[in-house]
């Protein structure tokens, strides 16, 4: 059975630092179109902050999504602060006493994190938010697993949804957040939290899939 | 950009370091470099009243931390809701031992990180009551009032709500009187110019010459509909009209009339918009007790205007007479 | 042009009017409609003081008026001298019998009606005493200081003249006490931004993107030079460097300082500047009583700030301290 | 003896006016370079204020000219309130109660009014002012004068030395006026001023010559 070594694979968050770094630009443009543009600039700042503090040492994965998921909460405020901070955290709470991390307990991480979300935002499918990435994702990422499919297969089948939650959000009207008082005038642009969500689960599970044991 | 800038990145530590140069008299620096605090903030057996909220709105919010005014102020970066801790060390700051009120904007990281601050505050005893503001007309409909965003109306909700502590009244006191000042708000903003965050480089969004934006947000968010640019009589009567359609005042009720630019508005013009208005409102039977035209409630570089009323009544009327000491209102 | 205006030849009637309508508690017009007047004006034996210029500048000059600061303004078209007869129509408003002071900026139109004005007065008994005020450093050289413009400082010479007056000086202590405040006040200007009047419709100059003009008038008045754009903390470390080595202070002197946007800074900027001013005001071992920030002197919709800093003795410290109630400052 | 019916010559300054109004863009385009940019608002609308109150009525030069001085003095400000302003209403006071007025009246009027700018504003020829292009061209109708020239020739020499004082201010450092903080980089550029004092002159010259009896 496929599984994840937790012990140094705290290198995964600076994978996800980088790509979300390099998006930067991308991120508060979308974000401009019907918000306030600065999803970007958020995300890299927050995220670069915890790659600082991760770089040089060596952390289990769930050790650095705690560092990332305490950045977040505590020195980025805006939505993403909460949000993924929330979502980073209760990740590392699922999976912080183990040593080897198989499918059934990364869905369970995922699982938890679109929990601490909702709790917190109160947002639903459809809404035109990250979650429009996150669920169908982590739905298909479990419907892999109950086929028994191998935990790499069921990680591209969750790649694969994240991306098609993503562009999911391009016809929606948004119902929270800044652009929801845009009524009709959000549909046509994609959401900023859907886009950068997808790049990180997209990111993680790719560099999830290399480490594989 | 021709912009007075430093690292883009530092915009905010570099305002909120000038800032409380300037102003030493009246503010502090908390422990907490993303909290300002009233000098004589706290004060024992009083209310603490608070906000917080993004920056790039200046002189809003810091600078209506003061005497009569605000105790604390929860800073942001740029447009981004301050931190669950941001807003939790500025309710240590204020908190006298009778509670602490926490007013602020309806935003989603607003809501999201006071919530979280609450539940960090009950947790060392310290109880956090609050008032949401959602002031601005054109951000729902009528019929979902709650989703509104909170913009300059807020200055009154400050402003009511902190006189009403000064005085002495207890934590559920102080919250109904803001949460009537806010209530008794309608707010409209045009824009006519879009702002740029530093760090992005290049305007947010795009106002092309020749038209405006109705019902822009404060961040930016566009309005509800885009026209062509109009002259300041005909903006003036349709931003009173907005806010004055949504609010149904008997005629004889008496209001304050704040005006403010949105950064890069020069006064003269805020001026021209409230010759117009002040009729536009009156013409409604209307008493206009006071009158606030400025930059009270900016957005960076924004070249635009939002008109705020506030339906009075005698409580509301005599607190906003007390007299306060802060760097951007008198 | 993204502004709020109506008719581009009725700005200046259209902005006195808002602005009376705004503050009708401090001030009032005049039967000459190009005259704003204190409530309270003329206050029988005190000293009446006013000043005029062209308008473009709000909050300044009328802004300035109220208790224990202006008594009356003469307003001119943007950016041009008032008449005469406006100047001399304020000398009449204000005259409460112990005679009028006129502190006005160095510009040629404004010297001239004064002038006329001066005269008209005479025949009718009024004295009118005058300050000339020429803060602006890069104007003229330091030997030909007569010849430089007013720009700032000018709030300062009127703050501390009319607090002078309202104590019941004589004519000739109040023009003395506001000639030491402006010969004890430096500025300097820098753009980044032109500006432009309606009537023409088109920038009156250019300030390339990624240049600034440093040393510019308040009508956008080219610099003294044109530098590439550089950092905040430069930049203010360059206009407090102008400004101090121009003044030559004993390490220990107290002073005030004034930043001002010209109209389309934000406020945030401004603070970023002070930041920079401070420190730099500070390492000269200079004490910074107070600060002012924020537009207190503007140029229509220009892009820049102005740094003043008035050298304080005493007296003017004590000046500076009385309380004013004017709607541009507190 | 060529000269000018005093009564019913009030429309010449109609003429001024127009002169002035059609060139009001080009004379705050000037101004904009090293002043403010706004004489030809300026003198645009006190012109044309002054039209209105002449217009429908049958004026001697005399009331026409103090009408325009006493509304440039009195309702437009500035400098060339003041100025231009003392100028006409010298020009007035000096033909005041002439019928007719010869060539050396005339002469006599635009010394006067030199006299009065120069009283108020004490610049001198050289500073790059209006004076530049009023001083020469008196000079020189007065000159023709003397040399017994007819009046209709004198103000063709008035003409000829406004237009050449006019393009002599290009080359000048301003020593006045708000274009004289720019020292040498007041070089170079046309004086407002001077260039709507030659469009006065010269239209001046030129109504008068096609009245001449
Ligand atoms: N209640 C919510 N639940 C889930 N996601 C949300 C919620 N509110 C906002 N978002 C997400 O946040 C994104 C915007 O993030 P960002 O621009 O960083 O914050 P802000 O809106 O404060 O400027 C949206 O694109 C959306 O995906
Ligand atoms: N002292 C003076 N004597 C003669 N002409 C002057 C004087 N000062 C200024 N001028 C003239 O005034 C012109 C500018 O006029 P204008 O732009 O209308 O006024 P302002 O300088 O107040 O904006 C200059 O081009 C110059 O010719
Ligand atoms: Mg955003
Ligand atoms: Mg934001
Ligand atoms: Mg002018
Ligand atoms: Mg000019």
């Amino acid at each position: 059975m496929q599984q994840l070594v937790n012990a140094a694979s705290g290198e995964i968050v600076l994978a996800l630092a980088q790509i979300v770094i390099e998006n930067r630009a991308y991120l508060s443009e979308i974000d401009g179109k019907i918000g306030d543009g600065d999803h970007g600039v958020n995300m890299a700042k927050g995220f670069g902050l915890a790659a600082d503090r991760i770089k040089g040492h060596t952390l289990t994965l769930a050790e650095a999504f705690d560092t990332l998921g305490t950045v977040l909460m505590t020195e980025i405020g805006g939505s993403m602060g909460p949000l993924y901070g929330v979502m980073f955290t209760n990740f590392a709470e699922v999976i912080d006493k183990a040593e080897a991390i198989d499918a059934s307990a990364f869905g369970a991480m995922l699982r938890k994190g679109i929990e601490g979300i909702q709790s917190i935002g109160s947002a639903e499918v459809g809404d035109k938010t990250l979650l429009d990435t996150l669920v169908p994702a982590v739905d298909a990422f479990e419907a892999a697993c109950a086929a028994r499919r191998p935990f790499s297969e069921a990680l591209d089948q969750l790649c694969a949804a994240a991306e098609a939650g993503r562009d999911s959000t391009k016809d929606m009207v948004a119902k929270i957040g800044r652009a929801s008082r845009l009524g009709e005038r959000s549909r046509g642009v994609l959401d900023a939290g859907a886009t950068s969500c997808a790049l990180i689960l997209t990111t993680l599970a790719h560099n999830v899939q290399r480490r594989l044991q | 950009m021709q912009r007075f800038i430093n690292d883009p990145d530092e915009v905010v530590e570099d305002t909120v370091k000038g800032f409380v140069k300037a102003h030493a008299d009246l503010v502090r620096r908390a422990e907490n470099p993303r909290v300002i605090v009233a000098r004589q903030a706290p004060v024992k057996g009083k209310v603490g009243v608070i906000t917080g909220g993004g920056s790039g709105h200046e002189p809003a919010f810091i600078g209506y931390t003061g005497v009569n005014m605000l105790d604390a102020v929860a800073v942001g970066e740029l447009f981004s809701s301050p931190t669950a801790k941001s807003f939790l060390d500025a309710a240590r700051e204020a908190n006298g031992g009778r509670g602490v009120v926490c007013l602020y904007g309806n935003y989603a990281g607003d809501n999201m990180n006071v919530k979280m601050a609450i539940k960090l505050a009950a947790k060392e005893g310290i109880e956090i009551a609050t008032v949401v503001a959602n002031d601005d007309v054109c951000s729902a409909g009528p019929l979902e009032r709650a989703k509104r965003r909170g913009v300059a109306g807020e200055i009154f909700m400050w402003k009511c709500g902190a006189a009403k502590a000064a005085q002495g009244a207890s934590l559920e006191e102080v919250r109904a009187t803001a949460q009537k000042a806010i209530d008794n708000c309608r707010s409209v903003g045009v824009g006519l110019g879009p702002c740029t965050l530093p760090a992005v480089g290049h305007p947010n969004f795009v106002i092309e010459p020749g038209t405006m934006e109705v019902g822009i947000g404060h961040h930016g968010e566009p309005g509800v509909r885009v026209e062509p640019l109009k002259s300041a009589k005909e903006i003036a009567a349709d931003m009173a009209a907005t806010v004055l359609d949504d609010h149904a005042l008997p005629p004889g009720t008496e209001v304050a009339v704040l005006l403010s630019g949105l950064g890069a508005t020069p006064l003269d013009e805020l001026y021209i918009l409230n010759d117009t208005m002040a009729e536009a409102i009156e013409a409604r039977g209307l008493k206009i007790y006071r009158t606030y035209v400025g930059n009270y409630f900016t957005s960076l570089e924004m070249v635009g205007a939002t008109l705020t009323v506030l339906a009075l009544d005698d409580e509301l009327k005599q607190l906003l007479d007390v007299e306060v000491h802060c760097p951007a209102m008198r």
